[in-house]
Order: structure tokens, then C-alpha cells, then sequence
């Protein structure tokens, strides 16, 4: 059992460089993606809720990007980078929001209620904390059938820590020995409410020792320390030492989801480290280590919103599923569907 | 001047404080920033420290509030979305409605659920959970389909000493107005005639009360009186009213927005069959949403519960038979 | 020699972990220990590695076994009491019923509740919440009253791809014997004939397929034929048995031991009353466990739930209306 | 926010003497209590099942033995004793596990599930962990109304830890710094179930860090420790500092219900110093403080075996509840009960 809790600084030389720039292309993706969401759902184009990882697409990114075929990932609400990361497209994105039949979840499921399970990309269901549990099975499975070197990612944020489903996940997690690793992005709020009214540890990485697992801890608005941290977190899980907790500290840039104004957010919090944008603290990462120029960052981002709108463009112009063609049923086993449709013969 | 079906619930709730000390709010984001839909706004500047912001556990809340109902305080306490009260369940089933059977201690306590369908709010911001409550013994279960009742029902639903499912419908909360709220209110426990009629009775409640008066508006042209009744609370089932009408219309359409197997629908004409049986012309009928998870695209949810068309389609039928 | 229906669950679990490598077993104390009623006796010794100990975590425990059918696994869980499932529901209801509609993945679990009430077992331990699964879409809910049935049942609720609640009966467990287990069984989703008959029909299951038997039984004497079918699985409800059989008799009553609003009677009731209204010669009834949490004392439980004498009376009220 | 944690030693001299009999005392009536509940049942006098906290009596006294009138307490499966401290008797014990109706459950719970929540005494229901937010609650209310000084103490097993509903109460009490105290009885196991199988970290103290909560250890085999410490955490929480978590180590020497030999305990356990018998530890600890001798010891033993052998007679010869008495309603409003009741007729 490994509890020590290691805090990472930066040591850029540990990362390669072609991993950098490709998580940075990631989260600027992301970001040009999400721009994009929102100022659909300004325009009324979708319908529900939009719900954005705007200064969380550091630590997102790294959650997933060191995942392989094979590996599971289980994002959360504010996981629109690490999806992508992890093979998410963001025309699936798109298909999504806007309920499109050949989207993966064929308008039954939207927005952040995505993924494609039988790829080891989990589809989340509302309820805060219920994934952790989900994807600790799913390398229990693949542990029984012998499968080793799995690691299995999924993430949370402070609110979430208050489940009782997180609690009861973790500690199963750390009873199996599984390799799960947990991503705590501590963005200071849930909704409105701030992390004063949602815990009273010093810190949340105290929780580790209390699971019995190893934890990390680093700046989430820091793309080098994140992808660090991350590294060592999904090593230390593939290499058979049980479950690992990473604590990153970070702001949401953005509401709750796009109804919101996020008024409450402390404004100190805003100017301090925490309410840094990463994306603005990785080109200066990228640059400072001669890794792209101020100019190839820019052509990237024309790059990523081009394929925003191409992605857009098609999604735009599928259908929604036919309610007409619908097979209305829950279950898969056709003969044991309960015969009794009120709205049937309609 | 006029007053919402979510203003009339901050209203009451407002009014709760006022009155009754012993009254306070506890729930995710219901504190300086109002609630998730606005239904406690300015309420904790109005009441300091008894509109509380809870941590993200909803079985922590609903514990805490039977804790402080033994010890005589009347907490309300919300949930974000009726879905996310699964997580809260065992504490609402188990302890606060067994806590009166077992040891004479009233326990009342008002669980606020934001309930029912809305536009793209897909699998789990959508859910109608009345009937998984109402299927426990000791808990009454409120499901207001007016301004009037949302205000009057959440009165009465902080005053009595059990407690509470308060399934209020999101759908309603901005659109559905009133000219003011009211000063008296029907008892609790009773349904209403929401609309008189001679031909058929359509039993629902909630937001299908606004569906069905508009199915049996459409059926004046045919000639059709269509009575409608809203039941206001589902636990106790008003059976009384419900056999009065249809000895008069000898029809009785159910309609809810719930799943199909074992929710209001089949309670009310079960109810119907065994203690009114000769009182029916013909057989009854009933629509409930479909048997799927309620889906998230705008024409899949539209064809996943009944409207007003639906339900004036399923009357011709009724009618007819 | 003969076998019990716990013992029937038992081999079809040892079958099942026999014939498919994919199947395992995870709950509280069922390996070694071979769980609280013993339904895993040696099986963890048979079979190393896959029948588990688990963490007094019911919601963790469902969403594992989720996460593994995702994996293409055939979990198998136990709640050591049904009651328990409440703190493992939302993980049940949200998470596990919800996966083939959302994402096209079957979910192959099988969630084991030992059900119903037993003497002395008091309200936290003699809970029947078929009906509450029921109501949901995606599960699939068995409830099987016979040593054959808890047998081939479980194969057949570990062989199929939706998640099955297999609501087993305690109060079964030790008694109901058979000579041996079934080679062949009857289709999953099929409803029973337990008895044929002429005067009435009763439609029940689990437990109270025997009291009702009974009943039947002691009708004999006057000289009334009563048909009694047994559901076999509540969801699907096989409501073309059931009106072929009151298409037969013309009388109908229901009987559980579940709480009675809005439970498998409710909706048994309903679904004659809307489908074979003109098949009913008399008004439906009902029989059901009382409002109340399931009491302790003996006395009280046993006037709590249904009985052979309650039902053979009120098959009299109905066979003379 | 306190986070220190205490270890206690046993300083004999804190504990004035008469609370050390006292507490004694207490034990010897539970045990002598439960010795007679084993015997009914094992002669089929009760229906259910029998739960006994026999080598639990020393922590369980402690639980409740500080706490005055108008504080809670909320016990649980192996609280016979801490019971008695606070106020329950013998005669309701036995009125319970017989069904009687005069009893405080009268015939409609049974067992352990008694209480007089008016009195501060809450009733458990049977799901585990359930009782820590209601116990929150309690002291939440209490705190509403303008009282302080008001404590609450709830227990609960290694086991009863992994659950949602525990973790979920912690935490709220620690956000709401209110003063509750919860003793964790680490019995070494949950029914068959192994602590290996139930958590991974290294000391289950470890987890009152994570919660920000002020922990202590003790023995839970020894009288002396478990008062002390039971003392500092009671005495910590009245004085204003939030949740304490005690976690007490020891053994259950009886099965897990009457029912069950318990076979499953490893022998090594029983012989080690967790395996001790808190009232032998106890007598001896009196015997050698000067503070009561053998004989005295045996004598009130006997008065203990007397007064169960009174009540138990009292409480035999009342009678059950008449179902047709009952008004079978679940809710206090009579206008409000659903007046649908299928077995009323007959
Ligand atoms: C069990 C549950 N309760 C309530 C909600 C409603 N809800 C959705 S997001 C949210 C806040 C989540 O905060 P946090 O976990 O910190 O994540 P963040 O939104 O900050 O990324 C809440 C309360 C939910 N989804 N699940
Ligand atoms: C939520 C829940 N799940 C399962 C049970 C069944 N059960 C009763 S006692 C017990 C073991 C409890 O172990 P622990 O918490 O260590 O307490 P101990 O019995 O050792 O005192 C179990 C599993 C329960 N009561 N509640
Ligand atoms: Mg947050
Ligand atoms: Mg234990």
C-alpha cells in the first residue's frame, strides 16, 4: 500500500516535448469546441443545459492523454479536453448537443451524458460520484480476466468529494487494489457553493491517507505540472500500486453551466494563481521552452476552430432520431419487454 | 401583478419562515445564490443562518432534517432535480417515514423535489418520482398542479407533522401564473374539479392537469363535456371524488407523466375497478409517459409523454367505446 | 433426498459460475462465510478469486458490478437484505437500468434480494420492493415462488443481458422443498398456472402463492373451483395469462404482500380493468400487506400481511357478489 | 478546525473513582443483561434475531457515560451498555426483544432498533451509517434554537466506515463544526467480513484527517482508556471543537447475532491482547486501584443477574400489542392517511 503524497514541481525535462504540444493542440480544441457551444446556446440552437471546462482543460487533458487502447476513462462535467484526448471527436460532440441520430448516444442521452463504453470511454450519468464505483468494475473485470497493466482514469470535482458514492468507490478501489486513479479538480466551487461549505480538511488530499492510497497534488491551471502529475499518477497505478488521488487546484473560467453568471465566485479568486487560464499559462510554457512561437500557437487555434466549424457544419445538418422509428425499450432482450405501451397505438 | 408557480413556492416558503421559527431551508445552492431555480431567492438574507447551502449529499440532508425534526424543528430541504433524491432515498423511505410507526416521534419534514420533464433535459433532470414515494407507508406525497396550490399545499406541507414528498413540476415553475395568491386554500387530501363535465372523467395531476383541460377543451366542439380532476396530493388518493365523478360520467381516462407499471394511473384505476366497478360504462383507460429512461431530444421527449392531443385522441376513443 | 429453494438458488449459482467464466459473485460475506442465509455456501472455495467479500457498500457494490457488464462480465450481487438496496438504489435505477437504452451496452447483472417478511424480522428486514424496481424502465424484476423456479429463474436471470432484480423470499428459503431440480423450465416473462379452476381467478406470486394455494384448497370444501396463477416475473407482467384465465372465470383477485399503493396488484388490477373490462363479472379485489412499515411482533405481522384465511374469506366475498 | 490526534494512556487519576464504578457497573448489567437475552433466545423465547455487544461493554459505557441531560445519543448494533449509561433499563430492553406493548417500541420495532428520540435517545434503523446525519441533525436543531453545550455522541463499526451515509455525516457535521462525537468500534470485523476486506488504510484514524476532525485512539479492551478517552473527545466537542472521531480497537466476543458461532475469527486474534474481555480487564483495574475487591465485584454481579432476573419477569408477563387495537397508520396526521387499507374489513 502506497501512501506517501508527493508534490510535484515542475521539471519540464520529464515530459516530451511532442507530448506537450500535442496535449496544448488538445486543449485549445477544447476550448475553441466549448466557444463555440456557448455561443450556440446563446443562439438557442440547443436545447438543455450547456455545461463547460473553460480553465480546466490542463488538468483534462492530462487526465486522459496518458491512457492507451485498452484503458478506461470515466470524465465528468467539465471533461470536454480529456474526451477529446481520449478519442471523443468533436463531431460526436456536437452530435450530441444537438440530439443527432449518428451521434453516439442518438439524441437519447446529450451533452455531457456521452460515451462509447465498449471503447473504455464510460458515459456518466448525473449523479455526482456514481462513476467511481463504474469504473473501479470495469478493472475488476478486466483484472479477473487477467488482463494486467489496465488504468483505468476518472475524475471528480470538490463537490463530488461529498458523496457518499465517492466514498464508498474510492475505499472499494483500495480494498481491490485497483488501478483506478481519481482526479480531484478542486475548482473552489460546486455550483454556487464554495468549498467552505463543502469540506473542512486542510486540504483534500488528506482524504488519501484516510482510503489508504497514494495522492498527488498539483496546480491545475499549470499544463506542464498537470501533465507531470498525471504521468506519475497513471504510472504509479499501472505499476500495480492500487489506486492514486490527484488533488489540482483550478477556477471554472465560466458558469456552472451557460444560465449562469457565476456572480458568486469570489473576485480575489479570480486574480489569484488559481484563476490563471491555463491555456494563456501553456503558451507561455510552449514558448518559453522553445517549443512553438506565439505565431504557430495562433495557427493552431485558426486550426482548431476550422475544424470546430467543419465538425459543426456536418453535425448541423444531420437528423434527430425519428420518435416514429423508435423501438421505445429499455432492455435488450426483446422477448421479456413488458407488453404495455400506454402511447403505443398513438 | 402577477405571481408564478415558482414565486408561489419562494412565497410560502418565505411565509414558513416568517411565521414558524422552527421552520428553516437546507439544500445544495439554496442559500445566497437562491437555488438551483430561485425558489429560496433572497431568502437567506431575509432569514440569516436558516437558508443554509448543504454540502453535496443528499443523504446527509435528509438525515440531518429528521435529526432536527426529533428535536421539533420543521426543516424544508430541497433537492437540485427530483432525480438526484435516489441518493437520498434510503434516508426518506427508511428513517423519516418510518419515524412515526416506530416510536410516536412525528417527523415533519417537507423534501422539495423538482420534478418532471422539460425541454432537453434528457434521462436524469427529468424524472417523476411520486409514485416510488407514495408506495412507502408514511409519507404524503404533494403534487401541485396550480400557483395557487403550489403556495397553499407548501403552507400546509411545512405545517403538518409528517412528511412531505413536494413533487413540484419545473415545466410549470415560469409559465404558469396566477393573479395573485390565495387566501384560503381546499384541505389538503382532497382533489379538485378542475373542470366540470358530463361525458368522461379524466383523473391526473401535476403538469398533465394543463394537458388534459386543454384535451378536453378541444372536445367542446364535438360536443364532448370533459370532467377533469386534479388530485393535488397522490398519497392520500382522494378516492371519494374520483367515484363521485365517474358515477356521474360512468368514463374515467387516467392520465401522469410517470412510467406506466404501478404509478398513479394504475393505483387510481385499481381503485376505480375494486370500489367502483358498476359505476363504469365502459372500460377504463389510462396514459403514462412510455417505459424508457425520458429521453434528452425535444421530439423524442415530446413522443415519450402524453399531450393534449394524446390524451383528446385516447377520450374520442374512450367516448366512443 | 430433496432440495430447498435457498439450496435451488445456491446450485443455479454454482452452475452459472460453472458453465460461464464470465460470472462472479461480489457482496457482503458471501464468500468464505457463504453468505447470511448461506446462498453461496463453498462456492467461494470452488471457485477462487471470483465469489467475494465485499465492503459494507451497497452503492459501490451495484456500480461495480455496472462497470463490470460493461466489461462484458456476469455479475452476480447480494444485498443481504432487500431493505439494504435503498443506500445501493440510485446505482440500480440511474445507473444500471439506464445503460442499454443510453448507450446501446447491455448490462447483464443480476442484483439478489432477499425478500418479504419473516417472524420477528421487524421493518428493516421484511421489505418487498419489487414494485419499486418495477416501476422503473430497464430492469428486469423476477419473483419466483418455487424451488424449480428459484432455480432455473436464477440461470435464466444470470444468461440474459438486462439487469434482473431476483426478489428471492426468506420466508421460502429453508421450508419449500422439492425433490429435485429442474432439467427444463417454463420461458422467463411467462406467468404460471399454479392451479387450474373455474370460480375466480387469483393472480399472485413469491410467498404468497402458497397462502393462496391454501386458500384455494380450503375452498374446496364448498365447492368453489379457484384458479391461482403465479406471476413468476412482476416485470414483464404476463397480462395475456392472466385475462385468458378471467376471460375463464370472470373473477379476480390479486395478492401480495408488498405495501398497497400503486404495487403489482395495483397494476395487475388496472391492466384487466383496462384490457378486460368486459371479461370481469364482478369487481376485481385486492389483498395486500397493510400501510404501515412491516411490524416486529408476530401478532402484528401476522395481521399485517395477507394469510390463507384472509384470503379464502375474501375469495367468498367475491364469489357471492 | 482541530486535526491533532491524541493518543490516550491510561492516567489513571483524571477519572474520579466513582464514575471508574459506576461505569463498571454499567458493564456488569449489560453483560448479565445480554447473557439472558443469549439464553431466550437459544431457548426460542424470542423471534428475530439477538445482536450482543458482549466485549464491547467498556467502549460503550464510555460512549454515553459523559453525556448529561438534553445531549443526544445514538447507538447502535453493540451499544447494550452505552444504552443503560444513558438511561435505557433492563425492563425496556426485554420489553422490546418480547414484543411487549408497553415496551417503547410497542411490538412495532424490535431489539436493538429501540429508543425514546424524546429523551435524546435515537432509535437506529437498521441500515448502517443512516444514524450519523440524523444524530447531526439533532445537534443542528439544537444549535438553531440558541443551545449550547449540547453534545452527540453516535457509534459505529469498521464496517458501518465504508459506507456512503457515514462519510456523508462526517462531513457534513465537520462543514457545520458541530459537536459530535463518533466512535468507531473497529471490531476487527463486519458480520464474516475482514477489516482486509474493508478498508486499506493503515489506521482508520487516518480518516478523520480527510474530514478535518479531531481523532482519538484508544483501547477498547480496556475500561480505564476508553472513559479517558471518551472523556477528552465529549469534553472537546461541548467545549466548541466540531466533530471528534474516536476509534477504539477490540474484539466482539459473541457472533455476530445469536445465531452465529462466529467460527470465522481468527484464533490468533482471540489470545491477543484485542481479544481481552473488558470486564476481566476491568476488575482487575478496579481490584488493583483499591477501588472494589473480588468479593464486592461478585456481589455486584449478583445484584446485576438480580435485577435482569426482576425485569425480565416484569416484562414476561406483559402482553404483546392486540392487532386489533392497532390503527395501522404510518403518518400522525389522521386526516391524511390514505384511506385504502385491503385487510381493514376482515
Ligand atoms: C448527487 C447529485 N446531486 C446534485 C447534483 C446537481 N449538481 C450538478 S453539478 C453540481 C455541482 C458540482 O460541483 P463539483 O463536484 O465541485 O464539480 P464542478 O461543477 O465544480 O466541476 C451539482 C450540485 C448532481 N449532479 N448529483
Ligand atoms: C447498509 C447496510 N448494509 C448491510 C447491513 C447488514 N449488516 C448488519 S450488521 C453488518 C456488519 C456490521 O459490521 P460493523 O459495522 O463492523 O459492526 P459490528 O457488527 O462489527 O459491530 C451488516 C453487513 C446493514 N445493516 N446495513
Ligand atoms: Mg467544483
Ligand atoms: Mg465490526
Amino acid at each position: 500500500m502506497v501512501t506517501a503524497v508527493k508534490e510535484t514541481t515542475v521539471v519540464r525535462n520529464d515530459l516530451d516535448s511532442a507530448l506537450l504540444v500535442r496535449a496544448y493542440r488538445v486543449m485549445l480544441l477544447a476550448r475553441a469546441t466549448e466557444d463555440k457551444l456557448a455561443s450556440l446556446y446563446r443562439a438557442g440552437m440547443i436545447k438543455g443545459g450547456v455545461f463547460l471546462g473553460k480553465g480546466q482543460e490542463a488538468l483534462s487533458t492530462a487526465s486522459s492523454i496518458f491512457l492507451q487502447k485498452g484503458d478506461i476513462f470515466g470524465p465528468l462535467i467539465r471533461d470536454q479536453a480529456g474526451r477529446l484526448a481520449f478519442g471523443d471527436t468533436v463531431l460526436d460532440t456536437f452530435r450530441t448537443y444537438l440530439g443527432s441520430a449518428k451521434g453516439p448516444m442518438r439524441g437519447r442521452d446529450g451533452n455531457i451524458h456521452r460515451g462509447r463504453p465498449r471503447e473504455g470511454y464510460y458515459a456518466m450519468i448525473s449523479h455526482l460520484g456514481a462513476l467511481v464505483p463504474v469504473v473501479a468494475g470495469g478493472l475488476y473485470a478486466r483484472r479477473l480476466r487477467g488482463e494486467t497493466g489496465v488504468v483505468g482514469v476518472t475524475s471528480i470535482g470538490d463537490g463530488g468529494t461529498s458523496t457518499g458514492a465517492f466514498h464508498e468507490g474510492i475505499n472499494l478501489a483500495a480494498v481491490e487494489h485497483l488501478p483506478l486513479v481519481v482526479v480531484i479538480a478542486n475548482n473552489q466551487y460546486a455550483y454556487s457553493t464554495p468549498n467552505s461549505r463543502q469540506f473542512a480538511c486542510a486540504d483534500l488530499l488528506d482524504k488519501a491517507a484516510g482510503y489508504g492510497i497514494a495522492g498527488f497534488k498539483c496546480d491545475g491551471t499549470d499544463p506542464v505540472a498537470s501533465l507531470e502529475t498525471l504521468q506519475l499518477a497513471v504510472q504509479a497505478a499501472r505499476e500495480g500500486n492500487g489506486p492514486q488521488m490527484v488533488v489540482a487546484t483550478l477556477l471554472r473560467l465560466v458558469g456552472h453551466g451557460e444560465h449562469d453568471d457565476a456572480g458568486y465566485v469570489d473576485a480575489a479568486l479570480r486574480q489569484a494563481n488559481v484563476g490563471r487560464d491555463c491555456l494563456e499559462v501553456g503558451a507561455t510554457q510552449l514558448i518559453g521552452s522553445d517549443l512553438a512561437t506565439a505565431e504557430e500557437i495562433a495557427a493552431w487555434t485558426k486550426e482548431a476552430q476550422a475544424e470546430v466549424e467543419a465538425a459543426l457544419n456536418i453535425a448541423q445538418r444531420e437528423k434527430g432520431p425519428d420518435p416514429a422509428d423508435e423501438d421505445w425499450r429499455a432492455i435488450s432482450t426483446e422477448r421479456l419487454v413488458d407488453g404495455h405501451h400506454d402511447l403505443e397505438d398513438e | 401583478m402577477s405571481v408564478t408557480y415558482l414565486e408561489a413556492i419562494r412565497a410560502a416558503q418565505e411565509k414558513a419562515l416568517t411565521d414558524d421559527p422552527r421552520v428553516f431551508i437546507y439544500g445544495q445552492d439554496v442559500g445566497a445564490f437562491g437555488g438551483a431555480f430561485k425558489a429560496t431567492k433572497n431568502l437567506a438574507a431575509e432569514f440569516p443562518g436558516r437558508v443554509m447551502d448543504a454540502p453535496l449529499s443528499e443523504d446527509a440532508i435528509v438525515g440531518l432534517a429528521v435529526g432536527a425534526a426529533i428535536e421539533g424543528a420543521r426543516p424544508i430541504v430541497e433537492m437540485q432535480f427530483a432525480d438526484f433524491s435516489t441518493v437520498g432515498f434510503n434516508q426518506i423511505v427508511n428513517q423519516a417515514a418510518t419515524l412515526y410507526y416506530r416510536t410516536e416521534i412525528p417527523c415533519p419534514i417537507v423534501v422539495r423535489l423538482p420534478s418532471g420533464g422539460t425541454l432537453g433535459a434528457g434521462p436524469f433532470h427529468s424524472q417523476s418520482m411520486e409514485a416510488v414515494y407514495a408506495h412507502y407507508p408514511g409519507l404524503v406525497v404533494m403534487t401541485p398542479a396550480t400557483v395557487e396550490d403550489a403556495y397553499s399545499m407548501m403552507l400546509e406541507a411545512v405545517a403538518i407533522d409528517d412528511p412531505v414528498i413536494f413533487c413540484e413540476h419545473k415545466l410549470l415553475y415560469y409559465h404558469l401564473k396566477a393573479d395573485k395568491l390565495p387566501d384560503t386554500a381546499q384541505p389538503v387530501g382532497k382533489a379538485r374539479i378542475a373542470r366540470a363535465g358530463r361525458d368522461a372523467t379524466v383523473v391526473t395531476y401535476s403538469a398533465m392537469l394543463h394537458e388534459s383541460l386543454q384535451a378536453a377543451e378541444d372536445l367542446v366542439e364535438d360536443g364532448w363535456q370533459i370532467e377533469v380532476i386534479d388530485l393535488r396530493t397522490v398519497k392520500p388518493l382522494d378516492t371519494d371524488t374520483i367515484l363521485a365523478s365517474v358515477a356521474r360520467t360512468g368514463r374515467l381516462l387516467v392520465v401522469g407523466e410517470a412510467w406506466p407499471w404501478g404509478g398513479v394511473n394504475a393505483e387510481v384505476i385499481s381503485r376505480v375497478a375494486t370500489e367502483g366497478f358498476g359505476l363504469l360504462d365502459a372500460a377504463p383507460m389510462r396514459l403514462n409517459a412510455r417505459d424508457t429512461p425520458v429521453p434528452y431530444h425535444p421530439d423524442l421527449w415530446a413522443a415519450h409523454r402524453p399531450t393534449a392531443s394524446v390524451i383528446a385522441a385516447r377520450l374520442r376513443q374512450l367516448l366512443t367505446q
